[in-house]
């Protein structure tokens, strides 16, 4: 028994525990123990991990293991983390944690709810402990499918629009991946479906040419990369909060980690050639997403936006190829999945009071809420890039580690990207101001009842991980860039 | 074809011959299955399909293969089979005749979709 | 001098807890404990300074300590932020001002701000900036003092907007923030431009100018200017925008919808003096490397200087006077640093600028206050409700005086002295330059004498509903006295012995030309501002109508918050956002479910296939089994 | 032998003209008198290809069963004197091509191929015993299965046929 699998494991004993629950106390009682069962594994595999490479271990992948599961087109179950992976597990775990409290109240059908969302998240650890192509594909439609049903049922305003345009949008990126997953098993060898053994190889440049864009859009539908970002606004506007917060806090980083892992790592030539293009588009989602935020009036389409725009920033900083900008990358991808869930669990928690996600319906809530407000704030300086707050050291890593690029696009491009925090900070404030500050817009909300004690758990968990990964990065940057060292050497030698 | 001129005289009666006549009366049945609206037309036509086919089986077991019978036998078979059908066709065409006052298949809509501009589904 | 860290530690541990406790504690508890760790805090700084000054001089010259210095976040194998503390003459003198200014608003807020709501959290962010802006000064490296250059921001945000059920309060609050921020952007790409070619944040490697460093910018050029020029001359952009250098001045003037305090602490002595400090901080790069940017920071300071002295003379709100007079202010300052040269007698600028920060904080601060206590008596911020307060508010107002001599530029009060060498500075760099300083040293002392008499005399006070002005309580005019006391006697220390361009030995040497030409100047301006405004009359009214036309402008603060409106509201809300908002719903958006709704068409067109007709379907069993029958035997 | 081949053309003349008449009258009644005769027609290529029993049995089932319940199924269901509306003209074009197409279709083939294979062979009539013997053995060639599998299904067609158009 791998010690990893049990990050998929965990969630699927949770699933048949749930189904054996008879009502709200112990479904919420079980899905709360799976949950921290998960956070508690994360703690040990972070440390397990720093140990092993404090051990001088410096194999690729640690904890590796293999299992044939499919041997004639050499399918295998086969897992390993680096760095990389187990900080997109640590994330992965505190938004599962803190996403099961923002459920606490699901309604209706919560034992359904839990059981789809452990589903769900048991894809999402699959897809990031494993190394094996295929598995890697199954494990992120298994995240895939739940997303549909999750915001079709338990969804608020246009769900079956939202659940389905997500789900056919998400459903073409991955059969583009499909297919391009097909043609790097082929022409990588046709005999192994393994990532660090496809690394090995050599994939001809001609087919890399037509395999890299194809990998790389099909994860960046995922990672909202523009012009296929639009399931992004009206998914996240529909969703249920831990779903919001699960789906822009991780699945969305499935993106970025699968064109990190897969595109970029296996065709380094191709990356090199066709960066450029992929530069332009995450630059203008960085600056699309900022000023579409800017004018929206529902919260949601605000933050969905703004996630348009960080995720952009994600690759975009893979997409600089650098040591320091990868770095940046996956930091990014920790700090927005942190405060974007942050900032869903706390709209879904002001939605659940006012009944209303219009900017220009609510004021002055800061005085009744205090604690929300405050938490609001707080996720709204993230979000900004405010020192000491994960944004801003993700951010500068990905600026300092662009500016590394001295080329004339490059140059342009990450300039643009840096104006981005000027627009952030306009959209974030005109939230802040008009729905916390000022004078109380609806007489109704003066009676409302600040947070309860689940959603402080759910906030607090989130916002202590904010502060910690912007105050203390130097561990877990050190971890991501040792784990970015190999692959860079890759992409180097490829130039 | 041209056997048919060359022999005709001889009092050899060529296959073709069967086989055509076989032919005229299958897409005779077909045209008639595809035109009519009516169901015991349309019955008729399928009639007419059934029994060109029972002349090719008898003419190519006469012709091709005399020491046999399947042909024959075939035949045979079709022709029960046939009645069968017939019979439970026309206790249906009747039936369908009790319920809808007449007997053309273009009322038989029941299990149809409806019209394709009330299903406009929204994405 | 491990020890400075708790200068760091301290507030942030106090933020942390008041922050944590907020209404759990009683406010007073919070108060007391906010006031007693700053009063430790200061202490330490005092102490700082002290074994600083009396150890670091080595041969004459000031070294520089690092005290503490510890990798932050590592980039790559030359670039990493450090957090760390550098002490040389400017950060100590830095932290001696800020502690003393941040513990006397402390005290003074006790008073003030008794009974607000949110008054445990006004402590919190006091200490949020005290460490914020202790900090910054104490930086070892570029990056460090970015980051807290943010964080001053943050509280500066969080202060302005204490009363955040007032929408003015709201509104002002997030201008600061978002114009600091643009201004921040230029100096994010400064540093990224510096650290690009120097391969370090490092202040003692930057500031050594060492050439091998500053080596990979050579004929590197872009749109005519060398990087390095660009890259410092964005990083002035920061600075200006902390300091509200034209045009990016136009949030300080709104930020007095804080309360008084902070703007005494944060918009009179402290943060927006960040841009001087950091133009101070690089002062070898820009003297040695491009000394252009910093010609042209000479001038627009100078402009920015006289600019707001025009706009501060016609203002009738008193914060709003003093926020232009700093924004002059700080336009000398930059003057004084723009003219400068480098090193011994030469880099009398740079010694003036920042004796003048240094005075200009104890009276400008002074100034606020003393304001504060005006706005506490009467409970209005109009000069035009005010008048005749002096024998209400007898401390308040001899306070008061004292400031507006000092800014005036009287001997032997301390802005004499430090106005002087920055005048002095000026005329050697240039006549025409030193011409118009003096000219707007005219103007501050009319326009504080305006302040001044419309205040405390004028018209008898009106009392309205039976409300009678009185004098505040101790905690309020103790600061004053004990401001009032340092403006007097700063002047007499011998700054230049402290502080300097290289960290050498600097003679203050009056020039008596200079000096007697400024104070006549002042004497002119108060001269004139006691014929106006002395007594009740219609001679300023009669000038106000003569120059109705720059009057009237000038009021109006010459439009530019017309035009940063226009640009914000019209340019990039209406201009950009909106139609990249419509073209995401429509375009983009609308190609998505575009190819859905043709998917649908296709489906449903099709579907006619489908039709349940039997004869239909032998039709196409037919057609179909002919062409394939077709296909199969002819091809 | 001529006799044989004139009745012969005569059949298929009569065959061609009857059953394209009965797909395309509009009177339901004369169209079953149409395929009466093609029916009939048909019963006599069976003799002429001396298959007695076949020819009997064409007679027996078609011609009499057949077309008894065809006539009473058209009097139960149509109003007397009435004509079929007609059918659009579309369908019957397209009808028309289509099996027009298929006929030239198969019989080039059929012209092109059919008379490589040509020659007949003259046989006498099979003895009803034989047939007898051959339906109901168990060898090979032998068809008591399929003789068994018609005969159940004609049972099952007769309750159904029963079950269907009885009155409720």
């Amino acid at each position: 028994m791998n010690f990893l699998s049990i990050f998929v494991i965990i969630p699927l004993i949770t699933l048949l525990a749930l189904y054996a629950a008879r009502n709200r106390k112990q479904i919420n009682l079980i899905a709360a123990t799976g949950a921290t069962l998960l956070l508690i594994l994360s703690g040990i595999l972070t440390y397990l991990y720093l140990h092993e490479r404090a051990m001088g271990n410096d194999s690729l992948m640690l904890f590796r293991a293999d299992i044939l599961w499919y041997a004639p087109f050499n399918i295998y179950y086969s897992v390993g983390v680096d760095g990389v992976s187990v900080a997109m597990l640590i994330l992965t775990s505190i938004i599962m944690f803190t996403g099961v409290f923002a459920s606490w109240r699901i309604d209706p059908l919560p034992k359904e709810f839990f059981l789809w969302f452990f589903l769900l998240s048991s894809g999402v650890y699959g897809f990031f402990i494993t190394i094996d192509l295929f598995s890697m594909f199954m494990f992120y439609e298994i995240a895939l499918i739940p997303m549909y049903l999750l915001i079709g049922i338990w969804g608020t305003g246009r769900k079956e629009y939202s659940a389905m345009k997500l789900t056919l949008m998400l459903m073409g990126g991955s059969a583009l991946l499909l297919v391009s997953i097909l043609g790097i098993y082929y022409f990588s060898g046709g005999d192994t479906m393994n990532l660090l053994e496809i690394a090995q190889r050599h994939i001809p440049v001609e087919v890399q040419r037509y395999l890299f864009p194809l990998t790389f859009m099909g994860f960046g539908v995922l990672g909202a990369l523009f012009p296929f970002h639009t399931w992004s606004p009206d998914g996240h506007a529909s969703a249920p909060t831990a779903v919001s917060m699960l789906h822009a806090g991780v699945l969305m980083k499935l993106g970025g980690y699968g064109a990190f892992r897969v595109a970029i790592y296996l065709m380094p030539e191709a990356a090199h050639e066709q960066a450029w293009i992929f530069l332009i588009l995450t630059g203008i989602s960085v600056i699309y997403g900022a000023f579409s935020a800017v004018v929206q009036t529902d919260l949601k389409y605000i933050n969905a936006y703004s996630s348009v725009s960080h995720c952009g920033l994600v690759l975009f900083a893979i997409l600089m190829m650098n040591e320091t900008a990868m770095t940046g990358a996956v930091m990014q991808m920790l700090s927005h999945g942190l405060m974007t869930a942050l900032f869903f669990a706390l709209i879904g928690m002001i939605y659940g009071r006012t009944h209303t996600r219009l900017i220009t319906e609510m004021g002055g809530l800061m005085k009744i809420m205090p604690f929300l407000g405050v938490s609001y704030v707080i996720a709204g300086l993230a979000s900004l890039g405010l020192p000491g707050l994960s944004g801003f050291v993700a951010e500068m890593t990905i600026f300092v580690g662009a500016f590394q690029e001295s080329d004339t696009l490059h140059r342009i491009l990450t300039i643009v990207a840096v104006t981005s925090i000027v627009i952030t900070a306009v959209y974030i404030l005109r939230v802040v101001g008009k729905i916390l500050y000022g004078k109380v817009q609806n007489p109704q909300h003066e009676t409302l009842s600040d947070a309860t004690w689940w959603e402080r758990i759910s906030v607090v968990t989130l916002i202590i991980a904010i502060v910690a990964l912007g105050s203390l990065p130097l561990w877990i940057s050190d971890m991501i860039q040792n784990s970015i060292m190999p692959i860079v050497g890759k992409l180097m030698a490829a130039l | 074809m041209g056997a048919i001129f060359d022999n005709f005289g001889s009092g050899v009666i060529p296959l073709e011959g069967y086989i055509f006549v076989s032919l005229i009366m299958f897409f005779a049945g077909i045209y008639g299955f595809l035109s009519r609206k009516s169901l015991l037309m349309i019955l008729i036509s399928i009639e007419m399909i059934l029994n060109s086919a029972d002349i090719n089986f008898a003419a190519f077991n006469r012709y091709l293969y005399p020491d046999q019978m399947e042909g024959f036998f075939f035949a045979l078979f079709t022709i029960a089979i046939s009645a069968c059908e017939t019979a439970v066709a026309i206790a249906i065409v009747i039936n369908i005749y009790r319920n809808l006052n007449n007997v053309e298949v273009d009322s038989l809509h029941e299990l149809q979709e409806p019209e394709p501009s009330e299903t406009k589904v929204d994405l | 001098m491990e020890y400075t860290l708790y200068i760091l530690i301290l507030p942030l541990l106090s933020f942390v807890v008041l922050g944590l406790m907020d209404t759990k504690w009683k406010p007073v508890v919070a108060g007391t404990v906010g006031t007693a760790i700053l009063t430790i805090v200061a202490a330490l700084s005092y102490y700082t300074a002290w074994e600083y000054f009396s150890t670091a001089n080595l041969n004459g010259t000031y070294q520089k300590i690092i005290a503490f210095n510890t990798v932050w976040v590592q980039f790559n194998e030359h670039l990493h932020i450090d957090m760390g503390i550098l002490l040389d003459p400017i950060s100590v003198m830095m932290l001696v001002v800020i502690s003393t200014v941040s513990l006397m608003v402390h005290i003074y807020s006790l008073a003030y701000m008794k009974g607000e709501r949110g008054f445990e959290r006004y402590y919190a962010f006091l200490s949020l900036f005290s460490f914020a802006m202790l900090g910054l000064v104490v930086s070892t490296n570029i990056f460090q003092m970015y980051m807290f250059w943010e964080m001053v921001g943050l509280s500066s945000y969080l202060l302005i907007g204490f009363y955040y059920t007032k929408p003015e309060a709201v509104a002002a609050s997030k201008k600061a923030f978002i114009v600091t921020r643009f201004a921040d952007l230029g100096f994010l790409i400064g540093i990224l431009i510096l650290s690009y070619y120097t391969k370090t944040f490092d202040f003692g490697i930057l500031t050594s100018c060492d050439a091998n460093v500053f080596a990979s910018f050579s004929g590197v050029t872009f749109m005519g200017a060398s990087a390095l020029s660009w890259a410092m001359a964005l990083i002035f952009i920061g600075g200006a925008g902390k300091s509200a250098m034209f045009p990016l001045h136009i949030w300080l003037p709104d930020a007095m919808e804080g309360p008084t305090p902070v703007s005494a602490l944060i918009h009179a002595a402290t943060m927006v003096v960040a841009g001087v400090f950091l133009v101070a901080r690089l002062f070898p790069i820009y003297i040695t490397f491009t000394p252009e940017v910093l010609h042209g920071i000479a001038y627009v300071g100078a402009f920015t200087s006289l600019f707001a002295a025009v706009i501060a003379i016609v203002q009738t709100d008193i914060k709003r006077v003093l926020a232009f007079s700093t924004i002059s202010q700080i336009g000398f300052m930059m003057v004084a640093l723009g003219v400068s040269g480098y090193g011994g007698q030469a880099g009398t600028g740079y010694m003036a600028s920042m004796f003048h920060l240094f005075t200009h904080a104890m009276f400008k601060a002074l100034l606020f206050l003393g304001a504060g206590s005006i706005i506490h008596a009467v409970h209005s911020n109009e000069m035009t409700q005010m008048g005749g307060l002096k024998k209400f508010l007898p401390v308040t107002r001899w306070t008061f005086l004292i400031a507006c001599l000092a800014i005036a530029g009287i001997p032997p009060f301390s802005g004499f002295f430090s106005k002087d060498e920055i005048l002095a500075a000026t005329m050697h760099f240039s006549p025409g330059l030193g011409v118009i300083m003096t000219f707007t040293a005219g103007l501050t002392a009319f326009y504080m004498f305006r302040l001044y008499y419309r205040i405390f005399h004028g018209k008898k006070y009106q009392t309205t509903n039976g409300h009678t002005p009185h004098e505040s309580p101790v905690a309020m005019t103790l600061p004053l006295v004990f401001l009032g006391v340092v403006t007097i006697f700063a002047g007499f220390i011998p700054f230049g012995k402290f502080v300097s361009s290289d960290g050498g030995y600097y003679h203050i040497h009056i020039d008596p030309t200079i000096a007697t030409i400024s104070v006549v100047v002042a004497l002119a301006g108060i001269g004139l501002a006691t014929w106006l405004y002395r007594k009740e009359n219609d001679a300023s009214a009669a000038v106000a109508r003569k120059f109705n036309t720059i009057y009237r402008a000038a009021y109006h603060r010459f439009y530019i918050d017309e035009l940063y409106l226009f640009i914000t509201k019209k340019i990039i809300f209406k201009r950009i956002s909106s139609p990249v908002a419509w073209f995401d719903r429509h375009i983009v958006d609308g190609t998505m479910n575009g190819l859905a709704s043709v998917t649908q068409w296709v489906s449903l067109k099709i579907k006619g296939f489908q039709s349940g007709k039997i004869q239909h379907y032998a039709f196409v069993i037919l057609l179909g089994t002919l062409i394939i029958a077709a296909i199969v035997i002819f091809i | 032998m001529m006799i044989k081949e004139i009745i012969f053309y005569i059949l298929a003349l009569v065959i061609t003209v009857f059953s394209i008449m009965a797909v395309s009258s509009r009177r339901l009644i004369r169209s079953a008198t149409y395929l009466l005769f093609v029916l009939l027609a048909t019963a006599g290529l069976y003799l002429l290809l001396d298959y007695h029993y076949l020819f009997a049995v064409q007679i027996a089932v078609y011609a009499g069963g057949i077309m008894v319940l065809f006539i009473f199924a058209i009097l139960l269901t149509q109003k007397p004197g009435k004509n079929i509306t007609p059918e659009p003209l579309f369908q019957r074009v397209m009808a028309i091509l289509l099996s027009g197409t298929g006929l030239i279709f198969c019989g080039v083939i059929i012209y092109k191929n059919v008379s490589k294979v040509y020659h007949y062979v003259e046989s006498a009539e099979i003895p009803v015993k034989e047939i007898g013997t051959t339906l109901m053995g168990t060898g090979k060639y032998e068809y008591i299965l399929p003789f068994e599998a018609i005969s159940i299904m004609l049972l099952a067609c007769i309750v159904g046929a029963i079950m269907i158009a009885r009155k409720r």
